[in-house]
């Protein structure tokens, strides 16, 4: 197990200019804009006063969970964020409590934030209730390790697979932690975004060779 | 007992199925002779992209490359220079465009103001070289000219026929053997007639 | 009816003549009989190879049919040549052994399918006179030979070096063994009540009394149902099940090897549906407007087209459901049929 | 012949030998990629014991093309056609899910003439691809002509939408901001008779032909039981959930598109076996015959396009989920105020539902599991994206 890892965080990073088939070659990222938060109010935006149900699945929360930060969004999403070491516990109670039963894992991904590191992204879902929340949390990049939530969820395993396969975030503690869009030997995580892809150009100049034919 | 009647009950639910199944058997069949038969298609019908001409012959296309940027997959290849020593108007000098990677999905009619390029009712690409699969201006031109319908939805109809009567397919490539782009006398088929 | 005696009478006269010219040559006699025994095979397989290619077309045009396709159109009229074709093209395609194979199993197989599916022709009774050996103990023949192809199913998936192969033989293998006995218990219901085993003897007695289909209900149920299963049709096709097991036991086999054991399959399923006309619905026997052979092939085409007909409207079964039909219903009710069968015999 | 291609370089093939273990008298054999009862390119590694299932693991990948890498270099409307290509056989579903993130970041109002038109395309979708996923169930269990039958109904819906949107399969027709093109009313008539005559003939025909057949429902009843609470805890959505007894539609939960509307019943399963899941799938084509027939009698004259902002200028983050054939179809959109997605994710069911496939297919026949491969409906387009 310990050389498996040892194998990966070596895949993970690999040496200065060392290139694999179709693999990323690690140069300075490649800067895009970074998402600019809250300008003008859209439907992700805080909503103060909250409907009643929203406003007291927030107390409960605040209650249970002290020194998570906790908001609820203009569309009625509730929103944590939260340090990956409190990331099982926050999950675990989430799903648990009697008032949230928050039991039903909708989506679970990352982004790649750049400087910020990896931001994991999990969709929940209660269906008793139908209230709807956002787990999130960031991950270096140097050491892009997060606990799994398999635990709490079986459905995220796959979710993690994929998000370990394409963006390199490790889940400690997932069962079994293979790629699985990708084949076992790729090297790089495509979806970030200093991953450079070494085949030719996608604008491939076309080339009538109708004059040659005729 | 109760295994008789589920006996019994089983072959009623065979019997049942056996009549719906010889009930479609006698009625006719609904399937289309295709190569001899060729279904209508509905106007707008999304087959390879062609390039119109106006009622002079020659093309609409002005190179503004606005199809060239919205396709998705980046196949329009578009070649022009200025008249006039480098100030004058865009001449339009090539136009490739890449089918064996075309999605069709309409992208570049729908974008184009003039109206100069529409997807055509022309879907059987098939062809033993890869290369001819690259359309060049004059492919596109000649598949144009024989436009038949006004675009609706984006598309045309064209005269094109790769089936003769007896039932050969005839390659694409033998429909260019026409006159050129812009050249006068080009048969066509005015979209006003 | 006239004309069909008159044809037999005219070819034993040939043969009496051409005896007694073979004679005359200073030949043994036992050589021209085995010639002839050779040439009556030769008759017998060209008409079932006729048949069979007869029969795919078939096949073909009723699925396409209850699907509203057309089938096959191009080759002859309605497509009727295409089976022709797709044997030519079946011949002429390369011979692949897999590299891993048991080589001579895998040669031998397809013979092994393929000549019970032809031995088993010898005891059918066609027409009154129109039979290549009469046996007396013509059931006993039929359920004798007929078990034989399970072999050939186990060698073909076994020597494929194939892991679905093995599955489809093993399956098949099952299969077979467990239908052989309801199979053979209507056959014995049928031999009791003609008071004989001969094919000829039975087709007589049902003239004299009447269809057995009418005496023997249940035995019918039972033969029909595992006459289907004994010739893997659909929907009890699991050794070859293309959705489960790709191909089963044939997988790994093209060309004329693959076409060898088409042939059989159909070859079977026209015996089957034979021996269906011939135990239940008189045979041969019919109105005189027709000639007794056309009367066999009527009554045999009918089975063919409801075997055709149930195999394209039903699902699979599964392979547990199929143990426990052959075991769990058939057999008992089989073994029932046999004791009304003898209360009834001893009654009339 | 002379192709101008260089000779393609001899690939690096590296087989990775499947975990054996040469002491037990297990079985182990790959199923797929090219078996043809896995709904395209999926590979079960499965160990049987006999024809028992020990054990199985999915393989996927086989189709992936890295869609949501590949979206982030496109432009919006360019994203468009290629989440047609996600789930194929539900193409407007797709569509609508991707324009209905990009609408909700960008705020734009959909004319309500395109939210009919949505409606009934994608309802009409919805029966298409509920259709196949009969049909191709019901070959795997070796039922052909049913397969058959749902192709020749299937055919239809094809040459309406065609003839509205002019494809056959990737229909390209829901766009951001409302519906490519108006439709006449002539279509609409046609709609409606083919959702009358699919209701009153095609149906009860399927019925009669595969459900009440005692071999279908003894091969499918009680095979690959998904408890209610395995089924929320896998994130299973859709046909799957409802089939398990769990009552939730995002159409009814989260409704779009004006969908709030309409009268409809949302089917649910008692045992959450291969034939509950098979059943809520023939059940819910009746309800969309319903929603489409509502939608036709409540259509008004109007635009069928919102006017676009001359620059796209989408910002924040949003994730919408409509309810497809398959199940919950989610996009994950994060925009930087470029035109073009900073991180798109897309939620395919199907991804979700095949974890499910070790889970519940343990101990069965492998007859069974091209059963729950079927009854889960697989399409690889999504899977794999």
């Amino acid at each position: 197990m310990a050389d498996e890892e040892k194998e990966l965080q070596s895949q993970e990073a690999p040496a200065e200019g060392s290139r694999g088939e179709h693999g990323e070659k690690q140069r300075p990222a490649r800067r895009t804009r970074t998402p600019k938060k809250e300008e003008a109010p859209g439907p992700h935006d805080t909503l103060e006063d909250l409907p009643g149900e929203l406003a007291r699945a927030v107390e409960r929360i605040r209650a249970g969970l002290p020194g998570v930060e906790v908001r609820g969004r203009r569309d009625h999403w509730l929103e944590i964020r939260t340090e990956p070491s409190r990331w099982v516990e926050v999950a675990t109670f989430l799903r648990d409590d009697p008032e949230l039963r928050f039991d039903y894992l909708a989506l679970l991904t990352g982004i790649d934030r750049l400087d910020d590191g990896f931001e994991v992204v999990v969709h929940l879902n209660a269906l008793t209730s139908n209230l709807r929340l956002i787990l999130r949390t960031q991950v270096p990049r140097e050491e892009p390790v997060c606990p799994t939530l398999t635990g709490v969820w079986p459905g995220a395993n796959w979710h993690e697979r994929e998000a370990y396969d394409l963006l390199g975030i490790r889940f400690e503690g997932h069962p079994d932690l293979r790629r699985i869009l990708l084949k076992e030997d790729w090297v790089g995580h495509p979806l970030r975004k200093d991953y450079i892809d070494r085949r030719p150009p996608r604008k491939i100049q076309v080339k009538a060779d109708w004059e040659r034919r005729a | 007992m109760a295994r008789i009647a589920t006996f019994f009950d089983a072959v009623w639910s065979i019997l049942k199925g056996m009549g719906v199944t010889f009930r479609e058997m006698v009625r006719p069949t609904i399937t289309e002779f295709y190569p001899y038969t060729r279904p209508e298609l509905p106007d707008g019908a999304r087959g390879i992209p062609v390039l119109l001409s106006d009622e002079e012959g020659n093309l609409k296309c002005v190179a503004c490359e606005l199809c060239a940027k919205i396709c998705p997959p980046q196949i329009i290849e578009i070649i022009w220079h200025r008249g006039e020593d480098g100030k004058g108007k865009k001449i339009l000098d090539g136009f490739n465009l890449d089918a064996s990677r075309c999605m069709f999905c309409g992208l570049c009619a729908e974008v184009c103001p003039f109206e100069a390029i529409a997807m055509s009712d022309v879907y059987e690409l098939t062809t033993d070289d890869p290369t001819t699969f690259v359309y060049d201006i004059k492919r596109l031109a000649e598949l144009g000219r024989k436009q038949t319908t006004p675009i609706t939805n984006y598309g045309v109809k064209t005269t094109y026929v790769g089936t003769e009567a007896s039932g050969k397919t005839v390659p694409l490539d033998s429909v260019v053997t026409r006159p050129a782009v812009g050249q006068p006398g080009s048969e066509r088929t005015a979209v006003s007639q | 009816m006239q004309l069909e005696q008159s044809l037999v009478q005219w070819v034993g006269n040939l043969y009496a003549a051409g005896l007694s010219w073979w004679t005359s040559l200073g030949i043994p006699e036992w050589v021209w009989v085995a010639l002839m025994a050779v040439l009556k095979g030769v008759a017998v397989l060209t008409f079932l190879l006729l048949n069979v290619l007869f029969l795919i077309w078939l096949e073909r045009k009723v699925a396409g049919r209850i699907q509203r396709r057309p089938g096959p159109m191009h080759h002859g009229p309605q497509g009727i040549f295409q089976t022709l074709f797709d044997a030519l093209k079946l011949v002429i395609k390369e011979d692949i052994i897999p590299s891993q194979a048991d080589k001579w199993v895998f040669i031998t197989a397809p013979l092994v399918m393929i000549a019970p599916a032809l031995m088993i022709w010898v005891v059918m009774p066609f027409g009154p006179d129109l039979i290549a050996r009469d046996l007396n103990v013509g059931l006993l023949y039929v359920s004798a030979v007929s078990s034989f192809s399970i072999l050939a199913l186990i060698m073909a998936g076994w020597s494929s070096n194939n892991k679905w192969s093995t599955l489809g033989a093993m399956r098949s293998a099952a299969q077979m063994i467990s239908y052989e006995i309801p199979l053979g218990l209507a056959l014995v219901a049928v031999g009791m009540l003609a008071g004989t085993l001969s094919l000829k003897g039975i087709v007589e007695a049902q003239q004299e009394r009447t269809w057995f289909l009418l005496l023997q209900p249940l035995g019918f149920l039972v033969f029909i149902v595992a006459a289907t299963a004994e010739i893997n049709r659909a929907p009890f096709n699991l050794p070859e099940a293309e959705s489960e097991l790709v191909a089963g036991f044939n997988t790994e086999y093209s060309g004329f090897r693959w076409g060898v054991f088409f042939v059989a399959e159909y070859a079977n399923l026209l015996f089957m549906a034979g021996m269906a006309a011939t135990l239940f619905l008189g045979g041969w026997s019919g109105p005189a407007f027709l000639p007794p052979f056309l009367w066999w092939l009527l009554k045999t085409y009918l089975f063919v087209f409801l075997i055709m007909w149930v195999g394209w409207t039903l699902p699979r079964i599964r392979v547990d459901q199929l143990m426990e039909l052959g075991w769990k219903f058939l057999i008992p009710v089989g073994l029932a049929n046999i004791a009304l069968t003898g209360v009834f015999v001893i009654l009339t | 012949m002379a192709t101008t291609s260089p000779p393609a370089q001899a690939p690096d093939v590296r087989v990775v030998p499947d975990e054996q273990d040469r002491s037990s008298s297990h079985l182990y054999v790959s199923m797929g990629p090219q078996h043809p009862s896995t709904h395209g390119v999926l590979r079960l590694k499965a160990r049987i014991d006999g024809e028992r299932i020990v054990d199985v693991d999915p393989d996927i990948g086989y189709l992936h093309r890295c869609f949501e890498k590949h979206s982030e270099q496109l432009t919006y409307p360019q994203i468009v056609p290629y989440t047609d290509r996600c789930d194929y056989l539900a193409a407007i579903n797709n569509e609508l899910t991707f324009a209905l993130a990009v609408e909700k970041l960008l705020g734009l109002e959909v004319p309500p003439r395109a939210q009919y038109l949505r409606v009934i395309t994608m309802e009409l979708q919805r029966i298409a691809s509920h259709l196949i996923a009969f049909g191709t169930f019901a070959m795997d269990l070796g039922a052909t002509t049913a397969f058959l039958y749902c192709w020749r109904e299937r055919e239809s819906i094809i040459n309406l939408l065609e003839e509205i949107s002019g494809a056959r399969m990737l229909f390209h027709y829901v766009r951001i901001g409302g519906v490519r093109n108006d439709v006449t009313d002539d279509w609409l008539r046609r709609v409606r008779a083919f959702v009358d005559d699919f209701i009153s003939d095609k149906l009860p025909q399927y019925h009669r032909l595969i459900t009440g057949n005692r071999l279908f429902v003894r091969r499918t009843k009680g095979i690959a039981v998904l408890t209610p609470e395995d089924a929320i805890a896998w994130g299973a959505s859709g046909p799957v959930l409802r089939g398990s007894g769990v009552a939730r539609d995002l159409r009814k939960v989260e409704p779009y598109c004006g969908i709030e509307k309409y009268d409809f019943n949302v089917p649910v399963g008692e045992n959450g076996d291969v034939f509950d899941r098979y059943m809520v799938r023939m059940l819910e084509m009746e309800e969309s015959a319903k929603i489409i027939k509502q939608a036709l009698e409540g259509i008004e004259a109007g635009d069928v396009m919102a006017p676009l902002p001359r620059r796209w200028k989408v910002e924040g983050e949003t994730y919408v989920r409509t309810e497809g054939p398959k199940g919950e179809v989610g996009c994950y959109l994060v925009g930087d105020g470029s035109d073009k997605p900073y991180r798109l994710h897309w939620r395919a069911p199907s991804f979700v539902h095949l974890q499910l496939i070790p889970v519940i297919s343990k101990g069965l026949l492998i007859a069974d599991l091209v059963a729950v491969i079927g009854s889960l409906d697989p399409v690889f387009g999504e899977v794999d994206r």
